[in-house]
């Protein structure tokens, strides 16, 4: 999918790469489907536990988890600019924005280990080290479970694109990208910017609830 | 039929399999014919490990008092045979190796879309396979293949984790896969041919690939759920935290339900190519059954509650579900109606891959209907988790799809290797899988109405004759199934050479020569006739790329 | 009584299992029918369209839908037919019985079934009932999934950990009936067996006699609301502003959030084990939680407590 | 995709990185709000759909005519659709629900 040739079963270059997008968009589909799903049992427990799931949500750090949104949301901006760069020839532009956008991620990795600390320290790691707070029951349980897996997952899926866009990064400073060839990185954008959607979800799952009292 | 016939000119470019012979010219390969052998041996493996575990389970069972194996050791068994059966042999089986080899081919195109994609799903599958043989070895699990919750995760004995990881790890193997068929379907068919002259088992591959790109990531989630819960003490199916058990089964579900059309959908466009060829007539209504497919995959998704009609999910929800199992079964009915019609005003023989095509019709609308039996709410009160859900599963996914599947193996198998297999031997292989498989499996029935829960490795002494015969087909099948890959073997040495195009097919896989060269087709065929146009008067039939032949002397393969 | 004429038909001992039978021996048929035609055509073309026959063959016809719409159709109204009828039977064997004449508590755990019945005579792995009568079944289970399944009556419920089902049945031939779990629910799932005896009244009556039970269930119940403290909070004379639960079982309780529900045994099982998730309107929410502290056995004696109160104070 | 064209305009882009972080802040806004339990999820959820929507179209591409990219991209969120549409079902009419 990312070599540089035209491969045999191509006619020409842009069959290629849009041939390439398309994969991505499918596989995207079957992102949709895998987080769909963990965010479906999230909201079945949701509507069953609301209170417990009001006083859970409140033990979230939302400081945290907002800014983190907005790291993500810039690394969206600064990939689609580099993909832009690479179209206008713009090489040192393109390797120092692939460059951002990958510390981005990695400044998003750094805060939410910041934030697991921090919810260690609060004792909400359900099992390793939990403590339930006045008028919590088991199914705030649940719900630290699902902040751990959903985020934990999400984590992966970022460090994922994080080595992705270091791969372009080096290969762009090699000067591998030119406007005619710019596939690789349209379609690791794609990924990046989903990745990012995953996270307005999950945000909206997490950190809101339990803020603004009964 | 000579070179030029199929329009070759010229010196015939060297074939797929003799381009190079390293081992690492095969594990690196790209071509996507050598990753279906690939997949090929892989999955054969899975096979023979899965029937040796239902070999065992058939041995306990000759006796009620069940004194063979620990009841742990059984359970352990039926658990390995249903992962490794399902997800390791019959869900890869068809798409990924026939698919493999015969899509690129049949649309006229001279890879896949994503030749390194596909090499990756191989290596995917290879080491989820790996942490499936681990997982044997250090002894398998308890579960059985549908990993109910809270048990799972609080109180099974074997390695759950691992199978959950095998099976997650299957599941990108599955994706990518599917990813990769579904967009070279969309991209790169050749010219002039559009979705309406696409063979049958393209369709059915297409419709397949939706499904298990749809579906899959839903297991992974669950599996991923199931094994973090295990490893980790506390989880979201756990009803001491107040977590719903039956959110499992429907998450499950939600996945496995369209996994069983995963499972027949490819079956059913293999028959499709088989019948219509031996019948030498068109398929009888090829739209119906194009839509049938794409409708069948649709509506497959709306129907998983039947499997829960007895767990405790509302009375209204059973009901809709009910419904939609039904529903889903005109889409199976039409096809099955078609297939036989299309025999009608045709000019059968009886090679091997059609007495395998003609078997999976019949043991196909048995399980179908037996499906629909339970589909019958009140019925599958009664019936829900005995031996009568296992035969008739297994009707439809062993004398349906592994029937198939074979019979695709031997149609195609002058095309992916260049030689003929013994006909006699493979018709007798055909005929002793039908026999050995109603031994096996009716009587199972029987024994699911009177009342035999499954999961079982001890019953009461009153079902012994049921049981006795059904593993004394068991060991006919095992025969049957052997058979095959003795003398396909064999052929690889000493089989006649074929030609491009033994059986007079008109799809494009046969506008080549066999075995095919690596880029496919000396150059890129153009597509100007429908699909499947046999003339039933003398035999004749035109390619999809529109040269009109009379009808091959089969020699013995004519009756 | 299909039983009698059908070979290897099994036996049959209920109300449900006369239905249900009928029910499958009208569908079989119909399968049989359909593989018969399905069959028959297949047979009939193979042999007059073989290669080397000398049937006239036409040029296939260019395509009509007639035979396709037609037996789509078919299908399909078959299809709903089957429907209709299973789903309506279903429904009458599957639905929470408004009237009943006797009470069973059913504990599975693995591997066994635990038996309570309201008297308080208690039994393991077997269950004993009267004939003819409406017999209401409320399933917990202590572990995992298990499956409370009577062939004979044709019948299973899946007995869910954390909640409690109900089902009923009717026995209508007195004798002795296996009893089986038909979930799989770990090593000796295949010996989570037992036998269920249908006797005649005199019988029953006799056979409760017999068990020496000395408290009913209730009355277990009771002594079990003084051990852990409830009656300190539901009893009129408590300070606490609890509800009393006189007349509680089957009304309509409103909760705080604004929901309103009918108290069934689900949702008292919930009040006690997870009081936190459904708060009485008007009371405040003091109720702890007993999760972890009762047994399904003690928590089905209250529950049969709690039951009793209705039954004493309603209409 | 073809060598030397002009190149797009950076400002789409910047605009809709503010419009998200405006997004953003509103959703972090709403949370202190005393909206409810029915309008809490909807509104949380509303934003994220909107977020989504425009770095769907924005910085995915998805403008222009339509294309197969389209179906793929609305796919995986229509088929959610049947998941918890049809588990609803249950749920919604179990007794005992939204207890379980
Ligand atoms: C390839 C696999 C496959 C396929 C295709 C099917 C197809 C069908 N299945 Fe099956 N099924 C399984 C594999 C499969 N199943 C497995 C593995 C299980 C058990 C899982 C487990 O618990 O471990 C299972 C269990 C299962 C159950 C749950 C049983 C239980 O545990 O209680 C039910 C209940 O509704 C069911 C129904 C159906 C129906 C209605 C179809 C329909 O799609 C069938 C449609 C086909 C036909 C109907 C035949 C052709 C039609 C005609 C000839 C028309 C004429 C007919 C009339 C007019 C009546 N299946
Ligand atoms: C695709 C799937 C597939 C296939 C092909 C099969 C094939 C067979 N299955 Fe399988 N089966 C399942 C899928 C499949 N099964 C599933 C999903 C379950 C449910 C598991 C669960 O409950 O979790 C199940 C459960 C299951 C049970 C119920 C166990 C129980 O509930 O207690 C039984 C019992 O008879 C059985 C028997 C057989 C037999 C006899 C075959 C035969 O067709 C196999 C024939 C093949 C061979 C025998 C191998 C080839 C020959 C040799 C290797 C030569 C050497 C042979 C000998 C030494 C005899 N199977
Ligand atoms: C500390 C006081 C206290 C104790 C001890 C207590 N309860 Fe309660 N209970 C309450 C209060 C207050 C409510 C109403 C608010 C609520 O629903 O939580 C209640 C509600 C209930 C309800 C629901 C009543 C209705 O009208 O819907 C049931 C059933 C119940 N309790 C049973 C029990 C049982 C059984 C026990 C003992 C195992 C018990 N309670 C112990 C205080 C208590
Ligand atoms: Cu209890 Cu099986
Ligand atoms: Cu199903």
């Amino acid at each position: 999918m990312f070599s540089g040739r035209l491969q045999e079963q191509y006619t020409d270059s842009t069959q290629q790469s849009e041939t390439a997008q398309l994969g991505m968009w499918v596989f995207i589909a079957t992102e949709v489907m895998f987080f769909g799903v963990l965010i479906f049992s999230y909201m079945i427990y949701r509507v069953a536990y609301p209170e417990q799931f009001r006083l859970a949500g409140h033990d979230s750090f939302i400081l945290l988890g907002s800014i983190n949104q907005a790291l993500l949301i810039t690394s969206s901006l600064t990939m689609v600019l580099a993909v832009r760069a690479a179209k206008a020839d713009q090489q040192r532009a393109l390797v120092l924005l692939l460059g951002v956008t990958a510390a981005l991620g990695l400044a998003f990795l750094g805060v939410k280990g910041f934030e697991y600390a921090k919810d260690a320290a609060a004792h909400s790691v359900p099992v390793v080290d939990y403590i339930f707070k006045p008028g919590e029951h088991r199914p705030t349980e649940i719900f630290w479970c699902f902040y751990f897996v959903a985020t934990g997952l999400h984590a992966i899926h970022l460090s994922v694109g994080i080595a992705l866009v270091l791969i372009l990064l080096v290969r762009a400073s090699q000067g591998a990208f030119s406007p005619g060839y710019d596939a690789p990185l349209e379609v690791i954008g794609l990924y990046w910017s989903f990745v990012d959607c995953v996270w307005f979800f999950l945000f909206a799952c997490i950190y809101p609830l339990g803020r603004a009292g009964p | 039929m000579s070179a030029v016939d199929i329009g070759m000119a010229g010196a015939v470019p060297r074939s797929y399999l003799g381009e190079e012979y390293t081992l690492a010219s095969w594990l690196f390969t790209r071509d996507h014919k050598r990753i279906a052998i690939l997949f090929f041996v892989s999955i054969t493996v899975f096979f023979f490990i899965g029937g040796f575990a239902a070999a065992l389970i058939r041995l306990q069972l000759l006796n009620p008092a069940g004194t063979l194996f620990q009841p742990e050791v059984y359970n352990r068994l039926f658990t390995m045979h249903g992962i490794v059966m399902v997800w390791f042999f019959l869900i890869p089986s068809i798409p990924a190796t026939l698919g493999n080899f015969l899509l690129p081919l049949q649309i006229g195109a001279r890879d896949l879309a994503f030749p390194r994609l596909n090499l990756f799903s191989w290596s995917l599958f290879t080491f989820s396979g790996l942490w499936a043989i681990y997982f044997i070895f250090i002894g398998g699990n308890d579960t059985g293949w549908t990993f109910y919750e809270p048990y799972s995760s609080n109180f099974a004995n074997g390695h759950v984790i691992v199978a959950a990881v095998a099976v997650f790890i299957n599941g990108f193997s599955t994706i990518a896969t599917a990813l990769n068929f579904v967009v070279s379907t969309h991209r790169l068919r050749a010219p002039g041919m559009t979705w309406f002259r696409l063979p049958l088992f393209v369709w059915a591959i297409y419709a397949t690939s939706i499904v298990m790109l749809l579906a899959t990531p839903v297991l992974a989630m669950t599996l991923a759920l199931v094994a973090i819960e295990r490893f980790w003490g506390v989880g979201i199916f756990n009803p001491v935290l107040g977590g719903d058990p039956i959110l499992f089964q429907h998450m499950f579900w939600f996945y496995s339900h369209p996994a069983v059309y995963i499972m027949i959908l490819p079956a059913m466009g293999v028959v499709s190519e088989l019948v219509t060829c031996f019948a030498r007539c068109p398929i009888f209504g090829y739209k119906g059954m194009c839509y049938a497919l794409i409708s069948i995959a649709i509506i497959g998704f709306f129907v998983w509650g039947h499997h829960m009609f007895t767990a405790g999910i509302s009375l209204t929800s059973a009901v809709f579900f009910s419904l939609m199992s039904f529903i889903v079964a005109v889409p199976s009915a039409i096809k099955v109606f078609n297939w036989t019609a299309t025999l009608h005003n045709s000019r059968i023989s009886f090679d091997a891959p059609m007495l395998y095509a003609l078997g999976f019709v019949g043991l196909f609308t048995i399980g179908g209907l037996t499906g629909l039996i339970l589909a019958t709410l009140s019925a599958d009160i009664h019936l829900q988790d005995t031996y009568f859900v296992i035969a008739h599963f297994h009707f439809i996914m062993v004398g349906g799809t592994v029937s198939a599947y074979f019979g695709g193996l031997h149609y195609w198998w002058p095309k992916i290797t260049g030689k003929r297999y013994p006909e006699m031997w493979a018709r007798y292989a055909a005929i002793l899988t039908f026999v050995g498989f109603n031994f096996t499996f009716l009587p199972q029935f029987i024994l699911g109405y009177l009342g035999m829960p499954r999961r079982y490795y001890t019953y009461a002494p009153d079902l012994q004759t049921w049981n006795v015969l059904s593993s004394a087909g068991a060991s006919i099948l095992a025969v049957a199934y052997a058979l095959p890959l003795i003398y396909l073997g064999w052929s690889l040495f000493h089989g006649k050479r074929a030609g491009p195009n033994p059986w007079g097919a008109t799809g494009l896989e046969w506008r080549t020569s066999s075995p095919p060269p690596k880029q496919n087709f000396p150059r890129t065929p153009v597509v100007t006739e429908l699909p499947y146009r046999y003339d039933p008067r003398d035999g004749s039939y035109t390619t999809q790329d529109g040269v009109h032949f009379a009808e091959p002397t089969l020699g013995e393969a004519s009756v | 009584m299909a039983h009698v004429w059908l070979p290897f038909w099994p036996k049959n001992a209920a109300l449900s299992a006369s239905l249900i039978d009928l029910i499958d021996i009208g569908e079989f048929c119909l399968v049989l029918l359909i593989l018969s035609f399905v069959f028959g055509m297949m047979l009939v073309f193979c042999l007059k369209y073989r290669r080397g026959s000398g049937a006239a063959r036409h040029l296939p016809n260019p395509k009509s839908w007639h035979w396709e719409i037609g037996w789509t159709a078919a299908t399909l109204v078959a299809f709903l037919v089957l429907f209709v009828i299973g789903a309506k039977a279903y429904l009458f064997l599957y639905k929470p019985p408004a009237h009943y004449q006797l009470e069973l508590y059913v504990v599975g755990k693995q591997w066994m079934w635990k038996i309570q019945h309201p008297g308080g005579q208690r039994e393991i792995d077997a269950v004993h009932i009267p004939v003819n009568r409406v017999i209401k079944v409320i399933l917990a289970s202590q572990d995992v999934i298990h499956s409370f399944y009577v062939p004979a009556f044709r019948l299973k419920h899946d007995v869910v950990p954390g909640q409690f089902e109900t089902f009923w049945f009717e026995a209508d031939r007195t004798g002795s009936y296996p009893l089986e779990c038909s979930e799989f629910c770990g090593v000796e799932h295949a010996h989570m067996i037992g036998t269920v005896t249908v006797m005649s009244d005199s019988g029953y009556a006799r056979w409760l006699a017999d068990q020496g039970a000395t408290e009913s269930l209730a009355q277990q119940g009771f002594g079990l609301f003084r051990r852990y403290g409830c009656s300190g909070c539901h009893d009129p004379a408590s300070t606490v502003h609890a509800p009393l639960l006189d007349g509680l079982f089957g009304s309509v309780v409103h909760l705080a959030d604004g929901r309103s529900m009918v108290a069934d045994e689900r949702y008292i099982r919930d009040c006690i084990l997870l009081p936190a998730t459904q708060r009485v309107a008007g009371y405040p929410p003091v109720m702890p939680s007993f999760q972890g502290q009762l047994s399904e056995e003690d928590l089905v004696r209250i529950l049969a407590y709690i039951k009793s109160l209705s039954a004493r104070h309603s209409p | 995709m073809s060598a030397r064209m002009p190149p797009e305009p950076v400002g789409p882009y910047v605009i809709g990185w503010a419009v998200l972080l405006l997004l953003l802040g509103l959703s972090v806004l709403a949370a202190y709000e005393p909206i409810g339990p029915i309008f809490q999820p909807i509104v949380h959820f509303g934003i994220a759909a909107t977020q989504t929507a425009i770095v769907f179209i924005l910085f995915m591409k998805l403008r222009g005519r339509p294309s197969l990219k389209w179906v793929f991209a609305a796919a995986g969120f229509f088929w959610l659709m049947f998941l918890f549409g049809l588990s609803t079902v249950d749920y919604a009419t179990r007794s005992g629900f939204p207890l379980r």
